[in-house]
């Protein structure tokens, strides 16, 4: 990787200029990254018991989401996001028991229960735009986002994230086209972690890499090492810097890797060589920083378990608490499809609501996702 | 006051909200400088600037995708797409993003935006210049469909649809841009969503309609009354989603005879859902077989297109066989 | 003969006809090593090799485009899209070209193509992963849509499929992949397109249905003749387009009362077309009004997906209503 | 222009390599873009007199058409064009009045008047696919015509024609990806006229002009003057070679004008200046190649005249010939919409037919399109 950003390598020592960031924006970042594993680490035990449905595995990417997460100033900048960002919502105060209330469906979901998990909606404490499944759909949105920031004279940046294969999605080539054209302030942050489900990347585009499908629309194309937080720290922060100052958007691509299933419902060992496994945990973002951190004199061995017993102990209770909420009701069905309720929604509601709860008869609630 | 033809109409709508909101936004291929391939808007940069009317590139996944992210983000974007026949790659942003936002987001996120699109034979535009897809979008939810036939309602209902706080596709019976001119007051002027308008007063039959087929069917109406001194009463729907379903039923109830009227193909067609809810709630009623008065299941031809679409003829002809069943 | 799962049988169906035919080719994300991500490729590309069984990149329009243009030059294309819901980038390549290539080219330039999807409820997929979009398709001139709700038919209807000269969709009812098993013959075999099938004889009442629906209404017919001692015909009517109308007609005369069931939300749906049928050429035999049981309108929610969904005790009601009107 | 392949400067001197090509092969292409200039200028004065309702200017535009249909060998390869290429059809032999058939929409038609004109359909003795409005559709259909052939270890190739605007459509995305994933044997040719109707090429994308966006597929990006036959001829046939030689696509950027409106619906007055026309008249594509061609002996001045002229006569001719055929019957409406008619549409068209035939009652015929 001669041409990709890299300030930690793999081993935890520093190899290039290190981001200037107080000692608690990096132990901001460790623990974000550290809770976002936590966090995975809870949810795939929940599906695997039975408790929720569905996840998507974030284990590898965590330096992604936290580097780029800590370049952004939430406060103006919104984030137009694909599902495997756990990290983002995390590092900006995102309580995980309102991601947990997402993971279980319950009537205090920002979906209310109508989205598959891992499908989050937030407005506060970040403009975290609503996921949803198709892929590639955020992207030309997070370009009318920059623009309405644009026209209006604000400071303000959107950060859009998606994964290699939505590369060749729709989206991906409108999003970045009119960007270029419009100039508009948004950060393109392609997730490069070598598989869209069980196809890689060779197979997905000929191109040499991903950074490289800027030039196509105008737009920089920076190569980083994902596994590196604060290499991705520095990329995002520095296309954050020019979009703010009108100089336009950038293409990042981090170089990563998918460290499981592309789903709960995926077995990759049908695809993907053991031994890839095994490289890429030599490579592991964590372990990485906490070195450098703990090399740094910033953090200390006891630090970093207390922190990681912490997270453990905060995901299990978030989602003991989220299991035990109510189911959204059965009104929330209808509303929301329209700011009003048209009569015939009216009508559909009242009969629906009439007709289960006069029965008093329980639906079947077996269903589980397959993928 | 003054006359104009819908197409007038639907530039000095924009205008009047443009100058009234400057959140509003016009975006799509060639609406700036050329003023629209129609001359929809024409003039409207020249008044409001690059930054409020603009051209975009060729992509109406962008136009849409980009819209909606403008809509999220405080802005009132009204999306061009140039021919109704064109909307299709722009398919996945309107029925999986924009109707779906606000529900998938538990109200958090919300689309005001308006989709703009002329559609419709009568221009010998063939299979891709011509064609009705208003049933593609009303079975969407999530997703209003509004479709005005007079210069008055284009106007008014294309205000109302800028000011909905949710998505609306807004399809102009591009047949019907010249057609003819009416009175149009001036400034900003809303007429109800979900509210059908009687063109003619009748109850021995009525016909349902929208777009460029109420003039037919007026016309149709016309000649039945000359020829047969019956009353057919002519209903446009105008908004089909969400449809003032009541009225509909009512007018069923009292004219008890019923012809629906579409450009589209007749298969799974929105007239097919007119005659569904009438069948559910209105058999009773009915003294005669709903009659469907269409377009063929076939694609939009050109050499041809006036055997294609439905006239006054095919229209009387079908309200003669509910009248004498 | 063996007991197979549909989402076996779809697999036999492709196997057994790639081995005959190889111009047969299958493409889609995740098809090729993975098997598909309901496995029902599973097996394909080892047997077939990486030319006749293979991964695209994630791209439903280059899925569907590419494929066009192999069907053009002599190949038979099977397309998968993963989920249905995730068909619309490539809407503008089924309706406008697909379904257009013979019209518009008088014949010189065919698609014999299938596009493969799993669609409908049941699998707690929330908004995007339980869409049922018939009605989107049925109402494309020029495009065919068959949908299986048992592993015979699964495998027979798509061996014709594949033969068609023509483009069909192809929709797999996901929530019966694995819901039951059938005795499926080996090899090749067909069952006609544009046939319904009688699931269960009766003449007090008929329900039609399709896919996911059809145990449902079977469940229904069988727990009303329990409870009412009446017989309710059930008819799957597997190709919805081209519709055996007569065979729909007939059934309706036969019964005099009509229930219409689908999992798609209600407005503009395919059912609606049933409905606007009878109440065009079936009116007079007609006892009852037709009512329709459907999904709501509104997105597909996720948590209370089986309050959404149509089950047998909302068909029961339905039917005891037309029964009694 | 400095990357720019021109073999034949605008004053029509030879300024780079000229292929080996046969002196009638000259001639034909020569005459092939005469005859373009000749059908074009026909068209354009039928539509001005309302004989037909509808035409896209090709004047500027045929070297572009005529040099890379001169590359292809008809007995293998396919074309999947866009509207704006009259030449390549008439270098390769369709006959002017098969094409006024289109235009007039006669039962003759390859459409059989189901189409506008400008939409073409031939198979015979090239294959051209069916044209369709909706643009950038032909772009992943060519690749999978290419990947065929390639499967069956044919050697032929397929080019597809779109232009400048057409690169931001969906199609242009996903042909060219999966061209480049699955190397097929595929010329893209993009027509960069300068205009998507009144849309300049800056306004439609930020990238480096056009050849470039072939970097982020993988795929090798050529620019060449458009309105340089020989150039045209040069650039194709060397990408025509690769992909018959197995290496796979090749995106061409063909630099030109569109010398008049986007189509007879369009005035360009209001967009573009006429300096630019005036400019562009200097680099006139006839011109150029007639100059040289009677600087190297190949052709007299009293030739050309009479191709001309001849030229005139035989667009004359034929679309009198084509303005006499009959109307498509009504049947035609219905069939073709599947191979055989099934019986909801075999009901309508007897209806159709019975209707308006028993009446003996005219429709009203008129109808004008205005884009
Ligand atoms: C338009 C669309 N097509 C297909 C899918 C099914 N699908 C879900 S995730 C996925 C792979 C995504 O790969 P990538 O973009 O690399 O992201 P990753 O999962 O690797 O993070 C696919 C094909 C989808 N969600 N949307
Ligand atoms: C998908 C689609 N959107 C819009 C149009 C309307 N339209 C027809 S031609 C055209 C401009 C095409 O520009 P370009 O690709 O540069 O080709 P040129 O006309 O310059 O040869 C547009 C926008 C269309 N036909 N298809
Ligand atoms: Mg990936
Ligand atoms: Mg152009």
């Amino acid at each position: 990787m001669s041409d990709t950003l890299q300030i930690l390598d793999p081993s935890g020592k520093k190899v290039g200029a290190a981001p200037r960031l107080k000692a608690d924006t990096l132990l901001r970042m460790f623990r974000a990254m550290v809770r976002t594993r936590a966090f995975d680490e809870r949810c795939m035990k929940l599906q695997r018991t039975g408790r929720i449905g569905f996840s998507i595995p974030n284990r590898g990417i965590e330096a992604v989401s936290v580097g780029s997460a800590a370049a952004l100033d939430i406060a103006q900048d919104w984030v137009a996001p694909h599902y495997r960002d756990f990290g983002i919502m995390l590092y900006h105060g995102v309580e995980a028991e309102a991601m947990m209330d997402n993971m279980y469906g319950n009537a205090a979901d920002g979906s209310v229960g109508r989205q598959m998990p891992v499908h989050f909606s937030f407005r506060e404490p970040l403009r975290y735009l609503s996921i949803s499944s198709p892929l590639g759909t955020q992207i030309p949105q997070a370009v009318g986002v920059g623009m309405a920031m644009k026209g209006r004279g604000e400071d303000g940046v959107c950060l859009t994230t998606f994964g290699d294969g939505s590369t060749n999605t729709l989206g991906f080539h409108s999003g970045m086209n009119f960007a270029g054209v419009f100039g508009a302030p948004v950060i393109f942050l392609c997730q490069n972690n070598g598989w869209a489900i069980s196809c890689p990347v060779e197979k997905q585009t000929a191109s040499e890499g991903f950074a490289v499908k800027g030039e196509a629309y105008g737009i920089p194309g920076v190569k980083v090492d994902g596994n590196d937080v604060l290499a991705v720290y520095r990329a995002v922060s520095e296309a954050v810097k020019r979009a703010r100052a009108g100089e336009g958007p950038t293409l990042i691509e981090a170089v990563t890797f998918r460290m499981g299933g592309h789903s709960t419902s995926d077995d990759p060992s049908k695809y993907v060589e053991a031994s890839e496994f095994k490289e890429w945990e030599q490579r592991c973002p964590l372990k990485r920083f906490r070195t450098w951190l703990i090399h740094e004199g910033k953090l200390s061995e006891e630090q970093a378990m207390a922190m990681e017993a912490e997270a453990d102990a905060e995901m299990l209770a978030a989602s003991r608490v989220a299991a035990a909420k109510p189911k959204p009701a059965l009104e929330t069905i209808f509303n929301d499809v329209f700011e009003t309720m048209p009569k015939h929604l009216r009508t559909q509601a009242d009969w629906c609501i009439g007709h289960y709860s006069s029965r008093g008869e329980g639906v079947d609630e077996k269903g589980e996702f397959p993928l | 006051m003054s006359e104009l033809t819908m197409v007038q109409a639907v530039n000095d709508g924009l205008k009047s909200i443009m100058r009234e909101d400057d959140t509003v936004l016009l975006m799509g291929e060639d609406v700036g400088p050329k003023g629209g391939v129609f001359l929809a808007t024409e003039g409207l940069t020249a008044e409001f600037g690059e930054e409020r009317c603009f051209d975009t590139p060729l992509s109406e996944d962008g136009i849409v995708g980009v819209g909606i992210g403008l809509a999220l983000n405080g802005m009132k974007p009204v999306c061009e797409i140039q021919f109704q026949d064109f909307i299709f790659p722009a398919f996945d942003q309107i029925v999986s993003e924009a109707a779906k936002m606000r529900y998938r987001s538990g109200g958090q996120y919300t689309v005001p935006m308006v989709v703009r699109t002329p559609y419709g034979g009568g221009i010998r535009g063939g299979l891709y210049h011509s064609q009705s897809g208003e049933a593609y979008f009303a079975h969407t939810p999530g997703l209003k469909v509004v479709i005005p036939s007079t210069p008055y309602d284009a106007k008014g209902l294309l205000i109302s649809s800028i000011l909905d706080p949710d998505p609306v596709l807004f399809m102009e019976p591009k047949a019907l841009y010249r057609a003819f001119r009416e009175e149009v007051p001036e400034g900003v002027y809303t007429v109800d969503l979900s509210t059908v308008r009687e063109v003619v007063p009748g109850d021995a039959a009525v016909i349902y309609c929208w777009g460029a087929m109420v003039p037919v069917a007026t016309e149709a109406a016309r000649r039945i009354k000359e020829t047969r001194q019956q009353d057919v009463r002519v209903v446009d729907l105008r908004t089909l989603m969400p449809l003032d379903e009541d009225a509909v039923l009512q007018a069923a109830r009292e004219c008890g005879r019923v012809v629906v009227l579409q450009e589209a193909p007749r298969f799974c067609g929105y007239a097919s859902e007119i005659s569904a809810l009438l069948a559910e709630h209105a058999v009773e009623s009915l003294e005669a077989p709903v009659r469907r008065v269409t377009g063929f299941d076939t694609p939009f031809p050109n050499t041809l297109e006036n055997y294609y679409l439905p006239d006054a003829r095919r229209v009387m002809d079908a309200v003669e066989q509910v009248l004498d069943f």
